[in-house]
């Protein structure tokens, strides 16, 4: 491999490349920590799910309608999607072993992604974002605006989540639900419902981050699919069940990856993943429960 | 429950039997797959012990069976100092090095809990298809390493694909013999009551350290062995032979053939096996069903189909093939009060 | 009355745990459960406030009741289970912000009370409930229920794992916010002379059966309640 | 009556199959196939090979190497096929290659470019590719940039693995003595999840020409971050990933301009939509084709498949009325195929025994105002 | 007072963050003694048992057991030094059989006693095919017991064993516990809330109150002490 030598305005474009991959992963890993937050589950089919609304906003906008018009639709089909999700596929298995219920999402992913094969095919898509595909300069690194508005975004949503989760009672209730559904029903929350509303809610999140990513990434039934394993190792290194961690996890994981694999020649792209890996593991063994996340402590 | 015991070893020889006898009643062809489905239910008993009974979740197992192929490849092909090994006889060393990498993963497994684990385990089946990219002088990058055909050994009078089936299942048999042993003994009592509170084992003597890292050990061995098995029926390694899938689809056949049920494994085995292979068969099931259309030529409806169907046998079996048979024949119902 | 049961069974699985109970618990009042060991008094909660599957009519408050645990809550009934069942991966002020989930508004005047019986929760507001020792999760537990100010109250042996002093506590507790809030309690007692010291009626049940009831003072004179659960 | 019977052939029916990926990520690919099935369809219905019809069995490996293994012994022992013909991908065909040629069955028109299909006959005599190798693919961009291009200072994209590293090697033999010229180059792996940073890297190499030498999503990712990164080179965009359907969708700032070879019709082209061989490709399929839409008209996996069946049916019909492998074997090597509808007008389709790359012959082509358009002579990329 | 105590607990603290859970509490418990432990809610008694089966580590103070320090064995290193102990909310394995529970109880120390002679001698026979999750809660703290008994040990921890038991039960129990001790040969330490329990078994009693030890003495003694009545019994009963 031929290297170019180090300049510094690369490692600025490098960093600006890195927090903005980072913001994508994040956005899945968003959606992954709700459904754990809120169902103790790791949804598979998490990936899928986005893609699958985002070919539900490339077809309304083929249709003819605007971004912003198709967008509150999509994410109201999201949302109904999800929760129709729970209710018919996952309720029936509600109290089964939790690998029980991972396979469920996991052929739900199977069956998403056939799926979407069938509909609208196999092929690449262009799907055109919100934002201006202009590139600003921003003290001579040209960074495109769209790179910054998935970034907002992803803060933008956390920021939300995380008021939603600490001042709301219905927030309180979705998480009581998750760890405790006996208990839960004991105080009169509707444990069926709370769990399809974290479906929901993490579908419409998925689909925000699959119309936020398709533009960069080019939409197929395909497109989450590497991203979600990136989501998977975001969530997990800002621990499992902190929206904030899953944010800061992305970014973090965005830039040390595209440094690593930038800057350290031996890892180059091949070993990125495994770098990743070992970077979790190591932040694992310190912290068990990840960067923000909370071990419960189970005394006896 | 010397009654139990009975049943156990009359269970088992009547298996072994039917091993024995099935290649006089199908074709050729069906003994290979049926070896696969063997190669499955090896690595789906190292997973049991793993998962279903010591409770460490792990979504990376086919890395080890990737280990265990590799191995054998690295030995036939490249050999120790020139010399290379006949494959069965790196069998044994497959699994050795890859229960190896088992205890070596099992130790940083050791401070992880839960889903944690499975998702770093699942790193793991992710990354390592890139290690054979990385040192593809040695381990063949993607273009693979590529064996030669499994032949019968000592001018044996068989079929390849016999000599396949006859080899796994034997090995099958033998490790499911050892399985067996291991979990209704001692060590079996030590892996579940890690599983099920790790103070109170720790307290009752167990040592969680040792126990949770050897059935990472010994799982991983299996799996090794699996691998290798793999490895040798195909006659060709590269990183696309051991897909991240793989390791999923493991999960499946722990899930499909019950945690805690060595035989049921069989079941998980078939069903992996079958639905990789046979979306058309399926399709033909489906379409019997009237208003129904499926061309499972078309891309994407064979995904369709193994989802449909895992999502089905979930929830059919929320706890597998083993669960049902223990819910119809066994004494020891575990439910929670607020469940049935 | 406030609650009635007419001939109530109950199976876990294939297995029958209250072979046809029938009680009643009036409006204000205490009512106890007694009975020995694996007898089914943990079974008789679960069958009112719907966490076992159960056969036979529960009215409450002049209405059919729900099976659903959640009805049930929403009904106005706060059950305290065996085993406690703290959100132990919560903390305390959450734990019991969720015990007032069902009533609207504010519920710092409710919080307010069960500090003032349990003192002890309020200085640990931000601990995770899981890492209480027993007895403190025992009080957050009682905690947690008296939050939703409920119409009734089921009461799983309180007194488990309680110190004397708190013990007294509770009774007294007790007392007052039936006297105040026209509360009803069905409670569920080993400590029996504390309990029939309190309740206006008793029921002993055996193998799933009631096979005596009466006012807590007949009970204290039965020959063979004093026996079994008062050793006088 | 034959005096042996051949596997595969019978008095009404010769049977040949394939595996290709009809689920997980090269799904689309599975197409080549439906396109062939489709084409032998046709041919059925006008009579078939000297009266007997084509069975073609294509089975899902998923693009699994493993299962590929699986799949061909299922072709050879339980179809009993004449010949594997066109199974997709360069791992799939290199894990059944060497049991192919022990059991002496034909692999034929191996739908990949890697230049080992062809060029190891020595070791492997049953094995033939199809398309025009990669590293030939390189080596034409080379010797292009080297007679038009002053003072190049060549970047290059490539996947990290045989297929990439075949053509940027083809890339440094073109070039020749100017392979200085190279002051970049930088892999990618198939697992990222953006080839941005990469971009970013060879941008800062001051480099005048990019060679985006990816795959699929990989190149439109490419083109997205040339665009992004506001850098102008002069790009060349392999074959596989040059579709119109993938040019048409990515920023066109960076797109226009960039070259390519070509070979096949691309049916989402506006320069074939009257011709002849496309109107034979639409009418087919939509006949013929099982369970087709709109879509897959315009879809290009499904003219290569056709191009491929074409050349089969010549082949067998040169084996021979009682063809065994051996002569199948012979007709493939031996072909001088002149029209085949489904390629670009003039190529001849021409092997020898010691020439075993059927489709060399290929044209320029420039991308602007939203298509292709070919410039130049039929150039042969035939090695050595 | 004997010279040697089998178990020693010497100036022994550990703080959670803020909550000092043991402030430097001393205690001991002789050989063939039942020695009683008690306080209010959150005194440190479970936290106390704890430490000695080493599952926490104290931050300061040393445990001795048999004169030999209990701080360099790991938490399965305790039984085989001879001490057992069962838990205040039940930790039961709960996807095994009770007589697989009370073989894990023997893991250690294999031999010492068969799982089937114990389960005979705390009645739990009849039921050791079943789940432990289908009896009722104070048949499961039985099992408990039965799984401490199972090793064989010098030194039984027992954390609340009265739970849900009747008056008559818990009589029973007492008589129970003192039979345990003389057949195996124990010395016991007991946690109990059941005042009438520790009074009819305990030869001696430690009371804790915030972390703190504040009084120790024959159980009459006890019963009399203003600080702990004040502390923890309330009017006297
Ligand atoms: N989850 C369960 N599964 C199966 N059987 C159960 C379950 N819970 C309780 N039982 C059975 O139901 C019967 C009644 O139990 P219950 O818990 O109601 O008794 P209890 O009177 O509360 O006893 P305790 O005083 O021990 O709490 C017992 O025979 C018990 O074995
Ligand atoms: N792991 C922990 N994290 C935080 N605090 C803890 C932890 N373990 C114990 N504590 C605190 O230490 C104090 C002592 O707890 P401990 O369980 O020893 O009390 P106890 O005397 O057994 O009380 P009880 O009679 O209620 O069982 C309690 O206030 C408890 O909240
Ligand atoms: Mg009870
Ligand atoms: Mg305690």
């Amino acid at each position: 491999m031929l290297v170019a030598a180090f300049t510094w305005a690369e490692l600025a474009q490098q960093l600006a490349a890195g927090i903005r991959e980072g913001a994508i992963y994040a956005g899945l890993a968003l959606a992954i920590v709700i459904i754990y937050r809120t169902t103790r589950v790791i949804n598979f089919a998490q990936g899928e799910m986005a893609t699958f609304t985002t070919f539900i906003a490339w077809s309304l906008m083929n249709h003819g309608l605007s971004f912003w018009t198709a967008f509150p639709v999509v994410l109201a089909i999201a949302f109904a999607g999800g929760v129709a999700i729970e209710r018919v596929v996952l309720r029936p298995v509600e109290n089964a072993p939790v690998l029980t219920i991972v396979i469920v999402t996991l052929g739900l992913a199977l069956l998403l992604n056939g799926l979407m094969s069938v509909i609208w095919g196999g092929a690449n898509r262009q799907f055109h974002g919100p934002f201006s595909t202009r590139t600003i300069d921003v003290g001579g690194v040209p960074i495109s605006v769209q790179d910054i508005g998935i970034v907002a975004v992803s803060v933008g949503l956390v920021v939300l989540l995380a008021l939603f989760f600490r001042f709301t009672k219905l927030g309180l209730a979705l998480r009581a639900a998750a760890v405790n559904p006996e208990s839960s029903r004991l105080v009169g929350i509707r444990v069926g419902w709370m769990l399809a509303l974290g479906w929901g809610i993490a579908a419409v999140l998925g689909a925000v981050a699959g119309m936020m990513i398709a533009p960069v990434v080019f939409l197929d039934p395909n497109m989450m699919q590497t991203i979600l394993l990136y989501a998977f190792a975001a969530a997990v290194l800002g621990g499992l069940d902190s929206p904030i961690g899953a944010v800061v996890g992305g970014i973090l994981l965005g830039v040390t990856i595209t440094l690593l694999g930038r800057y350290v020649g031996f890892i180059g792209s091949t070993l990125k993943l495994p770098a990743a890996l070992m970077l979790i593991l190591v932040l694992l063994l310190v912290r068990p429960g990840g960067l923000f996340g909370r071990v419960a402590v189970r005394r006896v | 429950m010397r009654s139990r015991l009975w049943l156990e070893l009359s269970g088992f020889t009547l298996l072994a039997l039917a091993v024995a006898a099935l290649p006089r009643f199908i074709s050729d062809f069906r003994a290979r797959e049926l070896a696969i489905v063997g190669m499955y239910f090896i690595a789906l008993i190292g997973l049991s012990i793993l998962t279903g009974y010591s409770g460490q979740i792990s979504l990376g197992h086919g890395a080890f069976m990737a280990i265990g192929g590799y191995t054998t490849a690295v030995l036939s092909v490249n050999g120790v100092y020139g010399h290379q090994i006949r494959d069965l006889w790196t069998i044994p060393i497959a699994g050795v090095i890859a229960g190896l990498a088992g205890l070596l993963v099992g130790v940083p497994a050791l401070r992880l809990s839960g889903l944690y684990l499975a998702l770093i385990t699942f790193g793991i089946a992710v990354s390592f298809p890139q290690l054979p990219k990385k040192f593809d002088h040695f381990l063949g990058g993607t273009t693979g390493k590529i064996l030669d055909l499994a032949k019968p050994p000592f001018g044996l009078a068989t079929t390849p694909n016999n000599w396949m089936y006859y080899l796994t299942w034997g090995i099958a048999l033998v490790l499911l013999g050892a399985a067996w042993l291991l979990v209704r003994g001692k060590t079996g009592r030590a892996l579940k009551a890690i599983r099920d509170s790790e103070v109170a084992a720790a307290s009752s003597g167990v040592k969680l350290a040792t126990y949770k890292t050897l059935a990472f050990g010994i799982s991983a061995f299996y799996a090794g062995v699996a691998g290798s098995l793999y490895a040798i029926a195909n006659a060709y390694v590269n990183p696309d032979v051991f897909p991240i899938i793989l390791s999923v689809y493991l999960v499946v056949g722990l899930a499909v053939g019950g945690l805690e049920s060595l035989v049921g494994l069989i079941a998980g085995a078939g069903l992996i096996y079958f639905l990789q292979n046979h979306a058309d068969t399926v399709a033909r099931w489906i379409n019997q069903l009237p208003a129904l259309n499926l061309d499972p030529k078309q891309p994407g409806i064979p995904s369709m189909i193994f989802g449909v169907v895992l999502i089905v046998v979930m929830l059919l079996l929320p706890t597998g093939a083993g669960g049902v048979a223990r819910r119809l024949f066994g004494s020891l119902t575990t439910r929670f009060y607020t469940r049935s | 009355m406030i609650l009635e049961l007419h001939n109530v069974e109950a199976r876990y699985g294939p297995v029958k745990a209250l072979h046809g109970i029938s009680l009643r618990v009036g409006e204000g009042e205490l009512v106890a459960v007694l009975g020995a060991n694996g007898a089914g008094k943990t079974t008789t909660l679960r069958a009112v406030s719907g966490t076992v599957r159960r056969s036979g009519d529960v009215v409450f408050a002049g209405k059919k009741l729900s099976r659903r645990p959640e009805a049930t809550a929403r009904a106005g009934i706060a059950h305290v289970p065996e085993g406690r069942g703290t959100f132990s991966e919560l903390s305390v002020w959450e734990n019991l912000r969720l015990g007032g989930y069902t009533r609207r508004g504010n519920v710092k005047h409710e919080a307010r009370r069960v500090f003032e019986f349990f003192p002890q929760l309020e200085s640990r507001l931000d601990q995770q409930a899981g890492t209480l020792s027993g007895g403190e999760q025992q009080m957050l537990a009682l905690g947690r229920a008296m939050m939703a100010r409920p119409k009734l109250l089921l009461l799983d042996e309180p007194s488990l794992g309680l110190a004397p002093i708190v013990v007294t506590v509770i009774f007294e507790a007790l007392e007052h916010m039936k006297g105040g809030d026209g509360m009803s309690v069905l409670v569920v007692e080993q400590n029996a002379s504390l309990a029939l010291a309190h309740a206006t009626r008793a029921y002993v049940l055996e193998v799933g059966k009631v096979v005596v009831e009466g006012t807590g003072d007949e009970l204290r004179t039965n020959e063979s309640v004093r026996r079994s659960y008062l050793g006088y | 009556a034959r005096p042996v019977a051949t596997p595969g052939v019978s008095a009404t029916e010769i049977r040949l199959g394939s595996s290709v990926p009809l689920s997980g990520e090269a799904a689309i690919a599975g197409n080549v196939a439906r396109g062939i099935a489709a084409y032998f369809k046709y041919v059925n219905d006008k009579g078939g090979v000297f009266g007997r019809k084509i069975t073609f069995t294509y089975l899902d490996d998923g693009y699994d190497p493993g299962r590929a293994v699986n799949n061909t012994i299922r072709l050879i022992q339980q179809e009993q096929v004449l010949a594997v013909f066109s199974s997709l991908g360069t791992s799939n065909n290199l894990a059944v290659r060497k049991l192919l040629n022990d059991a002496k069955v034909p692999q034929l028109y191996v739908a990949s470019g890697a230049t080992t299909f062809g060029r190891d006959y020595k070791k492997y005599p049953w094995t033939l590719g199809y398309i025009p190798p990669y590293s030939e693919e390189g080596e034409l961009y080379g010797r292009y940039v080297v007679k038009n291009i002053k003072k190049p200072k060549i970047a290059v994209l490539y996947q990290n693995d045989d297929y990439g590293r075949d053509l940027l090697g083809g890339l440094k033999r073109g070039l020749g003595s100017k392979v200085k010229s190279i002051v970049a180059s930088v892999g990618y792996d198939p697992t990222s999840a953006d080839v941005q940073p990469q971009v970013t890297q060879l941008k800062a190499s001051k480099a005048n020409v990019l060679m985006v030498f990816a795959f699929g999503k990989f190149s439109l990712q490419a083109f997205n971050a040339v665009s992004r990164l506001a850098w102008k080179p002069q790009i060349f965009v392999n074959d596989v990933s040059s579709a119109s359907a993938l040019m048409a969708i990515v920023p066109q700032s960076a797109a226009n301009g960039a070259i390519s070879i070509v070979f096949g019709k691309d049916p989402a082209a506006p320069l074939w939509r009257n011709d002849k061989g496309i109107k034979l490709f639409q009418s087919i399929l939509r006949k013929y084709g099982s369970s087709v839409n709109s879509r897959d008209l315009q879809d290009g996996y499904f003219t290569t498949g056709m191009a491929t069946a074409y050349t089969m049916v010549d082949t067998l019909k040169k084996a021979g009325k009682n063809p065994t492998r051996q002569s199948v074997m012979n007709a493939a090597t031996h072909l001088d195929e002149k029209g085949n509808p489904f390629v670009l007008p003039g190529i001849v389709i021409h092997t020898t025994p010691s020439s075993r790359f059927p489709l060399t012959q290929v044209r320029l082509q420039r991308w602007s105002a939203n298509a292709w358009h070919p410039f130049g002579k039929l150039i042969t990329a035939r090695p050595g | 007072m004997a010279l040697l105590a089998l178990l020693e607990v010497d100036n022994v603290s550990r703080r959670f963050g803020g909550i000092v859970a043991l402030d430097a509490v001393s205690f001991t418990a002789e050989a063939g003694e039942i020695v009683g432990l008690i306080g209010p809610n959150g005194a440190g008694k479970t936290t106390a048992f704890n430490v000695i089966t080493r599952l926490y580590t104290p931050d300061e103070g040393d445990v001795r057991f048999n004169g030999e320090t209990l701080l360099e064995t790991p938490p399965s290193g305790i039984i085989q030094r001879g001490i057992a102990r069962t838990f205040q909310n039940v930790e039961l394995f709960r996807g095994m059989t009770v007589l697989d529970n009370v073989r894990v109880g023997a893991h250690a120390r294999a031999g010492e006693q068969r799982p089937e002679d114990v389960l005979f001698y705390v009645n739990l026979h009849s039921v050791r095919h079943r789940s432990p999750l289908e009896l009722p809660y104070a048949t499961q703290k039985r099992v408990e017991l039965a799984r401490a008994l199972a090793s064989g040990p010098q030194l039984l921890l027992l954390d609340e064993p009265a739970g849900g038991l009747s008056h008559e039960e818990v009589e029973q129990l007492g008589k129970f516990i003192k039979r345990l001790r003389d057949d195996f040969e124990l010395t016991i330490l007991l946690v109990e809330h059941h005042m009438g329990l520790v009074m009819s078994v305990a030869n001696r009693v430690h009371v804790l109150d915030f972390g703190e030890k504040i009084a120790e003495g024959t159980p009459s003694e006890i019963q009399s002490n203003p600080a702990v009545i004040e502390a923890y019994l309330g009017a006297p009963a």
